[in-house]
């Protein structure tokens, strides 16, 4: 343990200050970069499935059924 | 020789998240020339652009002579003319012949503005012609030596023109067809009289 | 593959006539000419008004400003590069029929640069004495741009290829094109800054020689790729 | 590819498979992503509370635990890019596309925090929060590098021509990126005496270095697991028209 008291620890010897938002910049945009792609995911998929019913009520078909690897 | 000029088989294109062809066939022999018809959108031009290897977005083989498409074996006339307004109709021309790697003699040109009856108007810049008139520079193009490939693809080649020029681009679209091309086209304007003319509708069936 | 003499020929025609429709084509339009060459005159003019107009303080900025101005008036020229071209469709006419497309890519930029990138390397020094740049550096200075100016039109190039076909071209094509033009930059700027206080330039000049051969034999593949795809919109 | 077994090109026949990479990855994501959070907090502790203070620095220097991750990643990410667009090009694998398309913003999200970072830890190093030294000017071209590859994406409307399009400028960039990269070094030592720079400490003992390669070894992971949810999410969206995304969605609702 290089500090003496969880006060000397928050201080970080006076640089506090920068320490502490340089990590908590990183928390909010690792937290951002991994919330995005999900968050975008669910409301592709409320979407999608809105779109599938107003299709089918249309009595339309769900999609090609190709799904052969490309090339 | 065993090949169809034009072989499509299986084709699937999609273009803005709507299917235009699905298990789309069509062949092109020789000395045949095929009118493509259908509404607004049904994707004409979008077929005439993927056989030019100009919307890779397909699924299916697109084969010309039994080889994949490439573009010195073909001729496209598209919706926009390929004639630089700034140049004039010889310049256009001549470096149409450049493009293909043409050696011959530059007199050519004037003979395929004959042709299109631009005679004279050779050193004008194409923007002081008429709608027309640019047409039928673009059109000069299927006249010219270049022009002999074995498959041409004209997206309404006929628009703009008068009487006079369809009767022209008729003509020189029947001595392509006599010299062993083929010809894919299409248009909202009566079909010329054509040796060997098919039609093929799309879209139709949506 | 082996080339024969007739093939070599008539790769030669089609460089040669991509070559001269582009250059009766650009001189045929004298104010998209004169256009970059004025914007270069003009901004140059603004610094001495907007910094100082004191002879040493000039001195010792005039190899970064004129090198800046350079490098925004061959970004003003890109814009229009390939856009006429796609409009009245030579360009889809080039990219379909032209084998191989390298060849008539690099008559294009050949032809660019001619009437962008050399004219203002032969404006510089002039520029440069109203900037009091040190005269021994004036020289080091040209052949920084003759050798810069191309890397610039080529990068540009695949920059104006790949917007070709875009609404908001503009600001994008800055965007792209920009950060790669910042080696060049420095080694240009070094190269006279070097010449003005007495010590050889030869140094990054030759980098720029390296990096201007280096980029006329990869970069039209990129240009000529990036065109392929600017003719499929549409 | 003609020499290349039959097997292998099968697999990577199903691994350029869009299907295969969503049901593949899906169960991968939580171990990921447990291994990231765990060599993370051993570092980010370690490094916070236990290294002990730099001999010139002092305690400023525990910001190196996020600012090197984060600094390597952002150029590992444009590389990543790069390589995605060769496949594609070369191949025209879809799925490098994809991929292609989550790296730019998670890449980008690095570079920005490498700069962030890099210039907050500037403050009581430099007593400025921006300098023009050599690493920190780079690492703002790279930034614009992305902006330009995420608006070229963005301004292209077809996603077949616009992954092509980012490919182009992807491979074009990442051969610049070292020019760049050396040409600003070159110029920074042209104009000032080498400052001393932030991260190039001295041999640094192993209770300070370890908790860095624990770092960077977590954020590689997480790296992969935003990388890995990126691409599910663009694979979903680009293959919305297939049935088995369509039969999926039907699934979820149920």
């Amino acid at each position: 343990m290089s500090f003496d008291s969880f006060g000397d620890f928050l201080a970080m010897g006076g640089h506090g200050f920068y320490v502490w938002w340089a990590y908590l910049l990183t928390v909010v945009v690792v937290g951002l970069i991994l919330v995005w792609p999900v968050w975008r995911r669910r409301r592709f998929l409320r979407e999608q499935r809105g779109r599938l019913r107003r299709s089918q009520a249309l009595g339309g078909q769900t999609g090609r059924s190709s799904d052969a690897p490309e090339t | 020789m065993s090949h169809a000029v034009l072989d499509i088989v299986g084709l699937r294109c999609e273009r803005d998240d709507r299917e235009l062809f699905a298990d789309f066939d069509l062949r092109l022999a020789a000395a045949e020339a095929m009118q493509l018809r259908g509404p607004n959108g049904a994707g004409k031009t979008t077929l005439l652009r993927c056989i030019a290897g100009m919307h890779p977005e397909y699924e299916g083989s697109i084969r010309l002579l039994g080889a994949p498409v490439s573009g010195e074996r073909l001729l496209f006339v598209g919706h926009r003319p390929g004639i630089s307004g700034l140049l004039s109709a010889a310049d256009n021309l001549r470096w149409h012949l450049d493009l293909a790697g043409w050696r011959g003699a530059g007199t050519v040109v004037s003979a395929a503005l004959d042709r299109v009856g631009l005679c004279g108007y050779d050193e004008v810049p194409c923007q002081q012609l008429s709608a027309g008139q640019q047409r039928r520079v673009a059109l000069a193009r299927l006249a010219l030596p270049t022009a002999e490939v074995p498959l041409w693809l004209l997206d309404e080649p006929f628009t703009a023109l008068d009487d006079a020029g369809l009767e022209l681009i008729s003509g020189l679209m029947a001595e392509r067809l006599a010299g062993d091309g083929a010809i894919l086209f299409t248009t909202h304007q009566p079909a010329p009289e054509l040796p060997g003319l098919g039609t093929r509708w799309i879209g139709a069936a949506a | 593959m082996m080339a024969s003499a007739a093939d070599e020929r008539s790769l030669w025609v089609l460089f040669r006539g991509q070559l001269r429709r582009d250059l009766k084509l650009a001189f045929g339009q004298p104010s998209e000419l004169a256009n970059p060459l004025a914007f270069f005159v003009v901004v140059i003019t603004l610094f001495p008004l907007g910094v100082s107009p004191e002879p040493g303080v000039l001195a010792g900025m005039a190899p970064g400003v004129l090198w800046i101005a350079a490098l925004l008036a061959t970004l003003l020229g890109l814009e229009a590069l390939f856009r006429r071209d796609r409009d009245d469709g030579t360009l889809e006419q080039m990219v379909l029929r032209a084998q191989p497309l390298y060849l008539p890519v690099v008559a294009r930029m050949l032809a660019h640069w001619t009437v962008t990138g050399l004219p203002l390397t032969l404006l510089a020094p002039l520029l440069g004495g109203m900037l009091n740049l040190a005269p021994e550096a004036r020289l080091p200075l040209m052949l920084g741009l003759a050798l810069g100016t191309p890397v610039l039109v080529l990068l540009g190039g695949v920059g104006a290829a790949l917007t070709v076909g875009l609404r908001a071209g503009g600001v994008l094509l800055a965007l792209l094109v920009l950060p790669l033009f910042v080696p060049v930059l420095i080694l240009g700027v070094s190269a006279a800054e070097l010449a003005s206080s007495g010590l050889p330039p030869s140094g990054p000049l030759l980098w720029l020689a390296a990096g201007a051969s280096f980029a006329i034999t990869t970069v039209p593949f990129a240009i000529a790729a990036a065109l392929r795809i600017g003719v499929e919109v549409g | 590819m003609k020499y290349i077994p039959d097997g292998l090109r099968r697999l990577w026949h199903r691994m350029g498979s869009p299907r295969w990479f969503f049901e593949t990855t899906g169960s991968w994501v939580p171990w990921l992503g447990g291994a990231a959070a765990l060599l993370i907090a051993v570092g980010t502790v370690w490094g916070l509370a236990f290294a002990p203070p730099d001999y010139l620095q002092g305690d400023s220097f525990r910001i190196i635990y996020i600012h090197v991750p984060a600094a390597y990643l952002a150029q590992a990410g444009y590389i990543l890019m790069a390589v995605c667009g060769v496949i594609l090009l070369v191949w025209r694998m879809k799925l490098a596309d994809m991929v292609m398309t989550a790296v730019a913003p998670i890449g980008a999200a690095f570079t920005f925090l490498a700069l962030a970072t890099g210039s907050i830890w500037g403050k009581p190093t430099w007593g400025t929060y921006w300098i023009w030294d050599a690493r920190i000017t780079s690492v703002l071209i790279l930034l614009f590098l992305y902006l330009g590859i995420i608006g070229l994406r963005r301004a292209i409307e077809r996603p077949e021509a616009a992954g092509r399009a980012c490919a182009i400028l992807a491979i074009v960039g990442v051969i610049n990126i070292p020019i760049i990269k050396y040409s600003v070094d070159w110029w920074m030592t042209l104009h000032q005496p080498a400052t001393f720079s932030i991260t190039a400490a001295p041999a640094m003992p192993p209770i300070m270095w370890v908790p860095l390669l624990l770092n960077v070894l977590g954020f590689n992971l997480l790296f992969a697991v935003a990388v890995i949810q990126g691409t599910r999410t663009e694979v979903l969206v680009r293959e919305r028209r297939t049935r088995w995304v369509n039969d999926l969605c039907l699934r979820e609702t149920a």
